[in-house]
């Protein structure tokens, strides 16, 4: 049996960085996007710079989310610099 | 209809295809964006653009619906194009049809203004110096809010 | 450039003739304007367009000229038909390039919009019942002053 | 020789209630475009319209002009309804 977890994804600047496009991790009780984004940060190197002065957007399940949205097992989150399509 | 993709677009068979939305059309608005020499960095050569599949579309017909619920819009059609990109290429297409110009013009503004800070896509300026991601522009943010303090 | 013409145009060719101002150009905003069912009068089926020769032209160049003092316009594209209209036919283009997409889009919109209530055309709306000169609105006077509120 | 004189042009819904497409006037000293009209709408009938309700708007030598324009020899003044292309 398979332990629940959370997907997350990084995009563009943040990937390079982290030369990570994707991970799993544990899914936690009350876990929100702040915690799960101190959580990384907290592995040091250029993870440590997700919670840095450079602005970090997320999206929880494809939609964008703020620090206080719930992160449950099974979500997809992905963090992401600042959108300049178009 | 949506559209991402990394092969070229034609805008005049776009244009055509705006016009088959019956005879209450009278007014068409299209903008597209091309790679200029010019962005963050000068000498640009090409772009790289990336995004996040599925969220981008669902984001854009956000933007299509919202559009539909402040103006009158008949057909709306967004093409962004993702992947490697050279000089002049098109990049973006945004077309709107309605049956008046204030409309059409609104509507595809507001369309493109919104889809350039909230749809995920990320474009990294290639020149022969080297690679740099591009940076969101505060104007670019303060455009969409506009139309916030429009509605 | 400004064509004043009886024959059918291609927005296509239009576009890609825009593209053409150079490794600078990182914006297209075009509009075009058709033949609708319904305007003064419902069930419209087609329109007779007149106009003054020379006049038309000299209007039409000033205000393309204004538009390239208020932005950064790269080129101009004003095409607009003349004599018998049939429903859905085009009517009116009017195409600008520019570095930047806001310049685009306000060049595009005040060309059209001034236009409108200074260059001089005349529009008779025909239907099954009879013919009908169509009145000048309010509102499109109301939008060509906006833009000398803004400026 | 040739007496001096101003043409006088009308479009759309003028042209048709006029059933006047282009005229010739003599030149008349210190004249102005609502002079002009005035001499015009003098001529009783259809013509008296052009000093009544409906809007009518004027071009001299092709640019839109006012009613103290003044109109000299040679020149020629147009005469149509609010203008309704686009």
């Amino acid at each position: 049996m398979s332990e629940p977890t959370v997907t997350i994804r990084f995009f563009a600047r943040l990937r390079e960085e982290l030369e990570t496009e994707q991970l799993s991790v544990p899914a936690v009780a009350n876990q929100t996007v702040s915690g799960l984004l101190a959580s990384l940060a907290s592995r040091g190197g250029p993870w440590a710079r997700l919670t840095g002065d450079q602005p970090v957007m997320v999206a929880v399940n494809q939609a964008m989310a703020k620090p206080s949205t719930p992160v449950r097992a099974g979500d997809e989150v992905a963090f992401f610099p600042p959108v300049t399509g178009g | 209809m949506i559209s991402i993709q990394t092969e070229d677009f034609c805008a005049g068979s776009e244009h055509q295809a705006l016009r088959g939305a019956g005879p209450g059309t009278g007014a068409i608005a299209t903008f597209t964006g091309l790679v200029r020499d010019s962005g963050d960095l000068s000498g640009v050569t090409g772009l790289f653009l990336e995004h996040y599949p599925g969220m981008t579309e669902q984001v854009i017909q956000g933007l299509i619906d919202e559009a539909g619920q402040r103006w009158d819009v008949q057909r709306a059609r967004v093409i962004h194009r993702i992947g490697p990109l050279a000089l002049s290429d098109q990049i973006v297409f945004v077309g709107v049809c309605s049956a008046h110009r204030g409309d059409a013009f609104a509507a595809c503004e507001f369309i493109m203004d919104a889809l350039k800070t909230s749809a995920p896509f990320w474009k990294k300026e290639i020149t022969r110096e080297g690679e740099h991601w591009v940076e969101q522009k505060e104007m670019d943010v303060a455009r969409t809010q506009s139309w916030d303090q429009e509605a």
